[in-house]
C-alpha cells in the first residue's frame, strides 16, 4: 500500500492552514469534509481499492490455494520481472522530462502571441484525440522496417537505417519517442490552463524590470506553474508505468523482453498465462513502487509548490 | 537623458460587444528631466492608463510616446528601462519581500553581494527592513505597497512611473515617504512621473501637475498656478478640500451679484453677464472684516482638528463651504456671516467654465 | 484566433527570436500532426497507394464505405455520447467535491485519504476488471452504458488536478463569498467552479477523448450492440493474424476520432481567454 | 444467455452466448451473424446471441472473466492452443459429455484439425476457423530476377537460394521474409517439423522438441538467412510483413493463409502460393481458431451449443465462412460443395493449404500455453537479435519449459 | 441588535521559521449599535487583522469576539451576517460589475427583479453605473473599490466592516463618498468599522475613533476628543497632518523652560522636572500676539493652497512646523518670529510619554 502522504512534523502549524483555509477545525468541517468525499470514495473503493485488496488476498496463495508467500518467492527469482522493472524505470526516465519539458515549452508558445496559434494548438493536441490502439498501429507502420517512412527518410539522407522494434537496442527509445508525441500534448493542456489563471501583471512588472522571456518564466512562471508541475510529474511518472496500450500492438514487450514493461507483464500473467495469484504480487510490487514514488513526490515537491 | 513626452496618444479598448471603449482622447503630456510631474484626474480618467502607455504595457491607439525625443511606440517595455508602481503592486507572491525587491537587480546580474546592500537599504527606506523573510501573502497593505515602492527605487531606471505609491499608508509614513521620494528624484535626478489622488502629495512634491479629465488633458501646470488659477469650474473644483465654491453671478457692467449674498459687489474689471464666481473655502472668514459678505445658516459642521468645515445654506438656497482655522463649535442652524475680499474671487464663463483671464476683482 | 488582439508594442513586428520560435512551434506542430495527416492520407486511399506516398495516387471513399457498413455506427455513436457524457458528468462532480475537501479543509485522514485516492491514479482499471466485473454481475448491471462508466467516475486524476487548481485559487475570494453569506457549497458552486472554468474545459477534452478511445473494458463488459462503444465497433480493423490493413484503420480511426477533433476546435477557445486578469490586488 | 437459470431446459429451447474474435482484418461480424442466423432458423428455440470479442487474446480475456462470474459464454471460437489452459482452468466439456457418438467427425475434417481438439483421449472441440501456415511469392519479382515464377522453393536449399537471387538481381530488399513475433512459435515449430522434428504437438500438453538437435538446426538456419542478410536482421513484425510483401520489398513471405483474402484483393502483381519447403521433410503447423462448449452447469444449454456447434461446421457453412474470411475449409465435404469447388477452380490458390494439410501437424499445444509460447518467442528474439546462440537458448528454453509445465509431467 | 466587541484579542501567525509571529496583543474594541467606528493606526498595527477577525475569517489566538453580547468565536463567517470591503477588493473576475454587485442578494435568494434594482441602485450611489457589465479586469483602480464598496452596500447586513474604501478615490469623489456613506450608515443605523489612514475621513465621519499602535489600541475616544487630548505622544504625533510638535522642557516648579523658546514661560501647575510640550502646528502663527514665542529660520516651505506649511528650525537645533492659512511666500532661511497661547499647549511625561491630566497652562 502506498503509505499516506507523510505528515511533514516540521512543517507549519495548523494554523497556517486556519488561516489559508476558512475552517476553523471545527467538527462541522470534518464531517464535511468527509460528506464530500463520500461518493467519490463510494467508488474509489468498489472499483479500485476492493479489487486491490482481492488481488493482495490471492497473491498471499499459492496456485492451488494454500496461503503462502511463494508468490513473492518467485517474483523475486523471476529475472523477467527484474528486466521489466529496469526496463521500465528507463522508460520512466526517458519520457517524463522530456515529454514535461515540451509540454511547458508548447503551452507557452500556444499562451502567446504565435501566429497561427489555433492550429498549432490543435496539433500540439491531436495526439491526445487519437486512440492508442490506432496510434500504435500507425506508428508499427513509421517504424516498420521495410516500409515504413522513417527508414525510408533516413535512407534518403543517407543515414544507416534500422530495424527498430526489431532490435533490443532501439526498440525502447523507438517506443519512448512515441510515448513523448502521445503525452506531451496531454500535458500541454494542463500546463496551458495553469497559464491561464496567472495575472499577466506579474510578467508585465518583469518586463519593466527588462527580464527576458526566458528569464521571466524560469523566476516567475515556472515556480508559480508549480502546482501544475507537481500534478503533471506525478500523473507522468505514474502513466510512464501505466499506459501499455501500445504495447499489445506494437512489440507484445519484444524482442525478448526488451520492450517489456511492468503492467504489460501483469497483464499477460493474469490474462494471457492465466496466474491470478502471481499477477496479484506483481501489482502488489507496482503498488510499492508507484507509493513510494509518489512519497517521495510529495514530500520533496509539495512543500516546494507555491499554491497561491 | 530622460525627457518623457506623449504626443497626442489615443487608447481604446475593446469591449465585450466587440465595438471599442475610447478611454483617451489625445494626451499631450510632457516631463522634462529631472522632473516630478504629478498626475492628477478623477478616478477612471485615464492615468494608469497613460502610465502603462509610458511604460509600453498597452500600445497606444494613436499618437507617439517620445523618450528622449525618439519615437518608443514600437520599443518593448523591456528596452525602455522604466520602473514602475504598479497601483495593484504587482508583487511575486513566491518570492519574499527582498527578493522582491531586487528582482530587477537579478536580471541585470548585478552581483549578489551589490544586490544585498541594495535591496536592503531600500527596505530600510521603506521601513520593511523587519519583514524581509516574508511572503507578499503575509503582510499588510501597506507593506506590500511600501515593497513595491522599494522594488522601483532600487531599479537603475532614471524614469520612474508611480500609480498611487502612498495610498494604503498612514498620513505620518506618507510624510515620511514624500520627502524621502522628492529628495532621491531629486539626488538622482529622476524624471518622476506620478498618480496620486492625495492633493498634498500633489502639492508638495510636483515640480508639475497635469489634471487629467476624461481621457485628455484639462490643466498642465505648477502646483501653485493650478490652485491660484484653476484653468475653468471643474478645475477648480477638483483641487482643494473642500472644493472652491462656485457660485452663479449676473453682472449688469458694473455691479456683480452673487448668488446667496445680500448687496450687488461693485465691479471693477468687465465680466460678461453671466458668470459663474469661485471662492475658495479658506478664503471664507466668519464674522470677518472682508467687504464682500454672505449670509447663512450652518448646515453642517466638520471639525478636523486643525480647522472646522462649515456647510452653509445660504437664505437663497446655495450651499457652500467655508474652512475655518481652529476649531469653531458651530451647531446646526446657527445664523453666520461670512465675508471675503476681492482679491480671493475667481470669474468663469456660466456657459462654458472657462477661467476669465486676468479675473477681475470687485 | 481571436480578431481584437492586441499588440504590444515591440511585440508586433516579427523580430529574428519570434520568427525562430514561431518557426519552431510550426516545426513542432507539424511533427506532431505526423501521424493523424498519415491517418486521413490513408483512409482515402487503396492500400497500395497508402504506403508509397505517391500524390498523385487517387482518392477513394471506398474505405469509408466499408468500414461504415461494417457496424451500426449510429447507434455505436450514440453509445459514445452516452457514455462518455455520463463519465464527464460524473467525474466532474465527484471531482470537484473531492478535490474541494482536499484542498479547503482539514480534516482527520485528509492525508491518507488523498494517499487513497492517488492509488486509483496509479492502478490502471484494466488489471481489475476481472473483479470489476464480478461486481458488475452481482449489481446487475454487464452489458450495460452504466457498467462501462463506473469504474471511472471518481477518477484519481480528476480530484488531483482539481484540487491543484483549486488550491491556487486566490483565497480572498472564497473569503468575499463567506462574508456575503455563501456556505461552503454556495462558495464551491458560485466561487471555485466558474473560477476553474479553464481546467474543467481541459480535464473535460481530455476525459472525453479518454473514454471515447477505451477499448478494453468496453469490450469485456459489453456484448451487444446496444452498449458497446465505438471504439468496440471499430476493432474489428485492428486483426492481427492476417496484419493490418492500414487504410481501413485509418478509415475507421478518422470516423471515430472526427467528433473529438471538432469538439476541440469549439472548445479550445474556451480555455484560452484570461478572465482571471487582474481579478484581485 | 446471462443468468445461470434462464437458459435451456429439456424442451429443446435454449437461448445461448457465444464469443468470436475476428482475427483477420475487416468486418466479418456481418457474415458470423449470418450463418448464425442460417442454424438459428434450422433450430427452431434456439437462439444465439453472437458476441464480437475482440482478438483471440480478448476473447480468451473476457471468456474467462465472464466465466468467473458465472456469465460466460456457451459456446465460442476460441484457439486451439489454449485447449489445456481451457481444460485446466474448467471452463470446458468434453463432446462426449454431449454426444455419445462423435465417428462424424472424423468424415467432417481433415484429421490434422481434429487432432488439435484432442487431449487426454477426449475431443474437446469442433475446427472452425482454421488455418495453417504456406509460402507466398511475388511473381513480377521473380520475373525481374529472372527465376521461374512458377516454381517457388520446395527446399530450404532453394529457398535460400531464390532469396539471394532476388536480392542479387536487385528484384527486391529482401529475399524473405518470415514473421518472428506474435506468432513467431509457430513460424519455429514449421522449421522443425520441417527439420524432422517427430512430435512438435506436445503429448499431454507437454512440449519437449525445442532442444531437439534438428530444432537447433532449424533456428541456425533461420538466424543464418538474416546473418546472410536475405532477410531483415532482428525480429520481423507479423503484422506489417504482409505490408512489405504487398509493398514489393520482398519476394517470398511465409504468412497465415488467414492472408489470402488480403493478398488477393490488394496485390497489384501476380503472386502464388505454395507449400512451405522441406529441409528433410515438408510440413506445416495447423493454427487458426476451434468452437469449444463451456461448462454452464445446464444440460439443455450444452446440447443446444453443441447443436449449434455442429450446424456451424457443415460443409456448406464451413464453405460460405472460408470464402469470406480466407480461411481453410475446414474438411474434405466442404470442399466438395460446388461453390467451394469452384472457387478454388477460379482461386487455384486457396486449395495449397487443403493440400499442405496432408503433411500438416497439430500447433504446439501445452498446458501454462500463455507462458511456453511466450518463452519460446523470447527465445527465438533472442537469438534473432543476436542476444544468444541457438543451440544455447533453446537448451536454456527447454529446460524453462521444463520448469513451467513440471507440474503436469507424469 | 449590532454590537461589535472584541475582548482581549490576540492574534498570532506562524512563521517561516516554524515560530510564530505575534500580531495582535490583547485587542479591546467596542463599536455600539448603530455607531461609526474608525480604526486608526500605522501600516501594519493590525487593522486588517481586527477586522478580519471579526468577520470571521480569522479566528483569534485567544479572547472574544462578541457581537450583541454572544461570543461568535466559532461561528463561520457566512452566518455571521456582516458585510465588508476588503482593503483589495476581491472582486470576482469572472463576474461583471454588477453580478460582483449582487452576489451576496443571489446567495441570499433575493428575487432578481429585486437584486437588480438594489444592485442598480448601489452602483449608482458610486458611480459605475456606466460600467455594469464590465469584468473588474477592465475596470480602473478605483472603479475597483468603488465596485468593492457598493457590493458591501447592497447587503442588508447591519454591521459593515471597511478596509481603506476609499483609499484609491479623488478628492472629489471622496467627498461625496464620505458623506454618501455616513447618511446610509445614520439612515439604516448600521454599525460601522471603518479602517482609513485619512485623518479627514477619520474625524468626519467617526463617532468614535480607536487608534492602535503595535497590535494593541493605544487610545480610543471621540475625534476631537482625540486631537486635543491625545494620551501620549506617540498618538499626538500620529494624529493630524503634520503632526503636532513635540519639544522637550525642563520644569523648576514654578518655570518651564522649552526647547528652541528664547525665554522661559512661567508655570501656573505643577509638572514634572522633564516634560515633553506638545504644540499642534496650526497653534502657531506668524508674528502674532500670542505671549509664548519661538525665533527661528525658515528650512521648507510648502505651499498647499489653502495653507502654507512652514519647517522651522530655531537657534538652538529645535525643528518644527507651522502650519499657517492661505499662501505664505517665504524663502529659505528667512527669520521669522512664532507665536502661540498657553491654552494650545499639551504636556507629556518625558520619560513614557503619556500625556499629563489636566495639563497646566502657564
Ligand atoms: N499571514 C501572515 N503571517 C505573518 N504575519 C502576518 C500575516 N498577515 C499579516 N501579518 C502581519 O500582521 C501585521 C498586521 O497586519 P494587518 O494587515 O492587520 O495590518 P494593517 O494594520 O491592516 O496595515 P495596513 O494599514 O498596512 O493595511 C503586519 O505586520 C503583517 O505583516
Ligand atoms: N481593459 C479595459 N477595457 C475597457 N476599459 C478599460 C480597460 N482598462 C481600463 N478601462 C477604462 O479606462 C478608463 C481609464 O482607466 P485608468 O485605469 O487609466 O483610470 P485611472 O485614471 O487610473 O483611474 P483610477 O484613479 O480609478 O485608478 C476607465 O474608465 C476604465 O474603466
Ligand atoms: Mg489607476
Ligand atoms: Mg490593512
Amino acid at each position: 500500500m502506498t503509505a499516506a502522504i507523510p505528515t511533514p512534523t516540521t512543517a507549519p502549524p495548523p494554523e497556517e492552514r486556519r488561516r489559508r483555509a476558512p475552517l476553523r477545525g471545527r467538527l462541522g468541517d470534518q464531517a464535511f469534509a468527509w460528506a464530500l468525499l463520500a461518493p467519490a470514495f463510494v467508488v474509489l473503493i468498489a472499483f479500485t481499492h476492493y479489487p486491490i485488496i482481492r488481488s493482495a488476498w490471492s497473491s498471499a496463495h499459492s496456485r492451488r490455494g494454500d496461503l503462502s508467500a511463494v508468490q513473492y518467492e518467485t517474483l523475486v527469482n523471476d529475472p523477467v520481472f527484474w528486466q521489466v522493472l529496469r526496463n521500465n524505470l528507463w522508460f520512466a526516465l526517458g519520457t517524463v522530462p522530456t515529454s514535461m519539458a515540451l509540454a511547458i515549452l508548447m503551452a507557452v508558445w500556444v499562451n502567446g502571441k504565435l501566429r497561427g496559434k489555433g492550429f498549432v494548438r490543435l496539433a500540439y493536441f491531436t495526439p491526445t484525440i487519437l486512440p492508442m490502439v490506432a496510434v500504435a498501429s500507425i506508428w508499427l507502420f513509421f517504424f516498420s522496417p521495410g516500409v515504413g517512412p522513417i527508414n525510408g527518410l533516413l535512407g534518403a539522407v543517407g543515414l544507416p537505417t534500422r530495424n527498430w522494434l526489431g532490435d533490443p537496442d532501439t526498440v525502447l527509445p523507438a517506443l519512448m519517442v512515441m510515448m513523448i508525441w502521445k503525452q506531451a500534448g496531454f500535458f500541454m493542456i494542463f500546463y496551458l490552463a495553469g497559464l491561464q489563471n496567472m495575472s499577466p501583471e506579474l510578467e508585465e512588472a518583469s518586463t519593466l524590470e527588462g527580464a527576458s522571456r526566458w528569464y521571466h518564466f524560469r523566476r516567475v512562471t515556472f515556480p508559480l506553474l508549480m502546482p501544475t508541475t507537481l500534478f503533471v510529474f506525478v500523473v507522468a511518472v505514474t502513466d510512464a508505468f501505466k499506459i501499455i496500450d501500445h504495447l499489445f500492438i506494437m512489440t507484445g514487450g519484444g524482442p525478448n523482453n526488451a520492450s517489456n514493461l511492468l503492467l504489460f507483464y501483469i497483464y499477460d500473467t493474469a490474462f494471457t498465462f492465466f496466474d491470478p495469484n502471481y499477477a496479484g504480487a506483481l501489482t502488489m510490487a507496482l503498488v510499492v513502487i508507484l507509493g513510494l514514488a509518489a512519497v517521495i513526490q510529495f514530500t520533496v515537491l509539495e512543500r516546494r509548490v507555491h499554491y497561491r | 537623458m530622460s525627457e518623457v513626452q506623449l504626443r497626442g496618444v489615443t487608447k481604446s479598448f475593446p469591449d465585450s460587444h466587440g465595438g471599442r471603449t475610447d478611454v483617451l482622447h489625445g494626451v499631450d503630456i510632457v516631463a522634462p528631466e529631472g522632473q516630478f510631474v504629478v498626475l492628477l484626474g478623477p478616478s477612471g480618467c485615464g492615468k494608469s492608463t497613460s502610465l502603462r502607455i509610458i511604460a509600453g504595457l498597452e500600445s497606444a491607439t494613436g499618437g507617439d510616446v517620445l523618450i528622449d525625443g525618439q519615437r518608443v511606440n514600437d520599443v518593448p517595455a523591456a528596452k525602455r528601462r522604466i520602473a514602475m508602481v504598479f497601483q495593484n503592486y504587482a508583487l511575486y507572491p513566491h518570492l519574499s519581500v527582498l527578493e522582491n525587491i531586487v528582482f530587477g537587480l537579478r536580471v541585470r546580474k548585478v552581483p549578489k553581494r551589490q544586490r544585498q546592500e541594495r535591496g536592503l537599504e531600500a527596505a530600510r527606506k521603506v521601513g520593511l527592513d523587519p519583514y524581509l523573510d516574508r511572503k507578499p501573502s503575509q503582510l499588510s497593505g501597506g507593506q506590500r505597497q511600501r515593497a513595491a515602492l522599494a522594488r522601483a527605487l532600487v531599479s537603475d531606471s532614471k524614469v520612474v512611473l508611480m500609480d498611487e505609491p502612498l495610498s494604503n499608508l498612514d498620513a505620518k509614513l506618507r510624510h515620511q515617504m514624500r520627502i524621502e521620494l522628492r529628495n532621491l528624484q531629486r539626488d538622482l535626478g529622476l524624471t518622476v512621473i506620478y498618480v496620486t489622488h492625495d492633493q498634498v502629495e500633489a502639492m508638495t512634491m510636483a515640480d508639475h501637475v497635469v489634471v487629467m479629465r476624461e481621457g485628455s488633458v484639462a490643466q498642465a501646470a505648477a502646483p501653485i498656478d493650478l490652485y491660484t488659477e484653476p484653468a475653468d469650474t471643474e478645475v477648480a473644483s477638483f483641487i482643494g478640500s473642500p472644493p472652491m465654491n462656485l457660485l452663479p453671478g449676473t453682472s449688469d457692467g458694473t455691479n456683480l451679484r452673487v448668488a446667496g449674498s445680500p448687496s450687488p459687489w461693485s465691479l471693477q474689471a468687465r465680466v460678461p453677464s453671466e458668470v459663474t464666481v469661485g471662492i475658495r473655502p479658506e478664503s471664507l472668514a466668519v464674522d470677518g472684516s472682508g467687504p464682500l459678505e454672505f449670509h447663512g445658516r450652518v448646515r453642517t459642521s466638520e471639525m478636523l482638528g486643525a480647522e472646522t468645515l462649515l456647510t452653509l445654506l445660504t437664505d437663497t438656497g446655495e450651499q457652500f463651504v467655508a474652512r475655518i482655522p481652529g476649531i469653531v463649535r458651530a451647531t446646526e442652524g446657527d445664523q453666520v456671516r461670512l465675508t471675503t475680499t476681492p482679491q480671493e474671487l475667481r470669474f468663469f464663463d456660466a456657459a462654458t467654465g472657462r477661467a476669465l483671464v486676468a479675473p477681475a476683482s470687485a | 484566433m481571436t480578431t481584437n488582439v492586441e499588440t504590444l508594442p515591440g511585440q508586433g513586428g516579427m523580430r529574428p527570436g519570434r520568427i525562430l520560435e514561431t518557426a519552431g512551434a510550426w516545426l513542432l506542430g507539424i511533427l506532431w500532426l505526423i501521424p493523424l495527416v498519415f491517418a486521413v492520407w490513408a483512409s482515402v486511399h487503396h492500400r497500395d497507394a497508402a504506403t508509397s506516398f505517391d500524390l498523385t495516387a487517387p482518392l477513394t471513399f471506398d474505405n469509408f464505405a466499408s468500414v461504415w457498413s461494417g457496424a451500426p455506427f449510429g447507434r455505436y455513436y450514440l453509445n459514445t455520447i452516452l457514455l462518455v457524457s455520463g463519465i464527464l458528468v460524473g467525474q466532474l462532480v465527484l471531482g470537484v467535491l473531492a478535490a474541494y475537501a482536499f484542498a479547503r479543509f482539514r480534516f482527520v485522514g485528509s492525508n491518507i485519504a488523498f494517499a487513497l485516492v492517488l492509488v486509483q491514479l496509479m492502478i490502471a482499471p484494466d488489471i481489475l476488471i476481472s473483479e470489476n466485473y464480478t461486481t458488475m454481475a452481482s449489481l446487475k448491471l454487464v452489458d450495460t452504458i452504466p457498467a462501462i462508466g463506473l469504474p471511472y467516475i471518481a477518477s484519481a486524476f480528476g480530484i488531483f488536478l482539481l484540487r491543484q487548481t483549486f488550491k491556487s485559487m486566490p483565497i480572498e475570494l472564497d473569503e468575499a463569498a463567506e462574508i456575503e453569506g455563501a456556505g461552503r457549497m454556495g462558495r464551491l458552486w458560485r466561487v471555485y467552479v466558474p473560477l476553474a472554468k479553464p481546467t474543467l474545459v481541459a480535464y473535460g477534452l481530455v476525459s472525453v477523448s479518454t473514454h471515447w478511445n477505451n477499448f478494453l473494458w468496453p469490450l469485456v463488459i459489453t456484448n451487444s450492440v446496444n452498449s458497446r462503444p465505438l471504439t468496440v465497433g471499430l476493432a474489428v480493423y485492428n486483426g492481427t493474424e492476417s496484419g493490418i490493413d492500414w487504410t481501413l484503420l485509418s478509415a475507421a480511426t478518422v470516423l471515430v476520432v472526427a467528433p473529438l477533433l471538432i469538439a476541440f476546435l469549439i472548445f479550445q477557445r474556451q480555455f484560452v481567454q484570461s478572465f482571471m486578469r487582474a481579478g484581485i490586488r | 444467455a446471462c443468468g445461470g437459470d434462464d437458459g435451456g431446459s429439456g424442451d429443446g429451447t435454449a437461448e445461448l452466448t457465444m464469443y468470436y474474435p475476428v482475427a483477420v482484418g475487416g468486418p466479418l461480424t456481418d457474415v458470423v451473424d449470418d450463418l448464425i442466423a442460417t442454424c438459428t432458423e434450422q433450430h427452431e428455440g434456439i437462439t444465439v446471441e453472437a458476441v464480437y470479442s475482440g482478438t483471440y487474446a480478448d476473447t480468451m480475456t473476457k471468456a474467462q472473466t465472464a466465466s468467473r462470474s458465472d456469465q460466460g459464454p456457451d459456446l465460442a471460437v476460441l484457439l486451439t492452443t489454449d485447449l489445456y489452459t481451457l481444460i485446466d482452468n474448467g471452463l470446458i466439456v468434453p463432446l462426449s459429455d454431449v454426444d455419445d457418438d462423435l465417428s462424424w467427425t472424423e468424415d467432417r475434417f481433415y484429421p490434422a484439425y481434429l487432432a488439435s481438439g484432442e487431449a487426454e483421449g477426449e475431443l474437446w472441440s469442433l475446427p472452425f476457423q482454421r488455418s495453417t501456415i504456406v509460402q507466398y511469392h511475388n511473381k513480377e519479382i521473380y520475373e525481374q530476377a529472372g527465376l521461374d515464377p512458377e516454381a517457388p522453393p520446395t527446399t530450404w536449399a532453394e529457398l535460400e537460394e531464390q532469396a539471394k537471387t532476388i536480392q542479387d538481381e536487385g528484384a527486391a530488399e529482401y529475399g524473405v521474409e518470415i514473421p518472428s513475433t506474435q506468432f513467431g512459435n509457430w513460424m519455429f515449430q514449421a522449421m522443425a517439423i520441417q527439420s524432422g522434428v517427430a512430435d512438435t504437438a506436445g503429448v499431454d500438453g507437454i512440449a519437449s522438441y525445442l532442444d531437439d538437435p534438428a530444432s537447433v538446426e532449424a533456428l541456425e538456419w533461420w538466424k543464418g538467412m538474416a546473418d546472410d542478410g536475405l532477410m531483415p536482421s532482428g525480429t520481423t513484425e507479423w503484422a506489417s510483413t504482409p505490408d512489405d510483401f504487398l509493398a514489393g520489398r520482398t519476394g517470398i513471405m511465409w504468412h497465415t493463409t488467414g492472408n489470402l483474402t488480403n493478398v488477393k484483393s490488394n496485390a497489384d502483381f501476380e503472386f502464388g502460393v505454395s507449400m512451405l519447403p522441406a529441409n528433410t521433410q515438408p510440413g506445416s503447423p495447423t493454427g487458426g481458431g476451434n468452437l469449444y462448449i463451456f461448462d454452464r452447469g445446464d444440460e439443455g444449454t450444452r446440447e443446444a451449443a453443441y447443436t449449434i456447434a455442429q450446424c456451424l461446421t457443415e460443409p456448406e457453412m464451413a464453405a460460405e465462412w472460408s470464402m469470406e474470411s480466407g480461411y481453410v475449409a475446414t474438411g474434405p465435404e466442404a470442399w466438395e460443395t460446388d461453390t467451394m469447388a469452384q472457387y478454388a477452380e477460379e482461386f487455384p490458390q486457396a486449395a495449397v493449404a487443403r493440400d499442405q494439410l496432408e503433411v500438416a501437424v497439430g500447433e504446439t499445444t501445452t498446458h501454462e500455453n500463455g507462458r511456453v509460447s511466450q518463452a519460446i518467442n523470447d527465445s527465438i528474439a533472442a537469438v534473432l537479435t543476436g542476444q544468444a546462440e541457438p543451440q544455447d537458448a533453446l537448451t536454456q528454453l527447454q529446460s524453462d519449459i521444463d520448469g513451467i509445465l513440471a507440474q503436469y509431467q507424469g
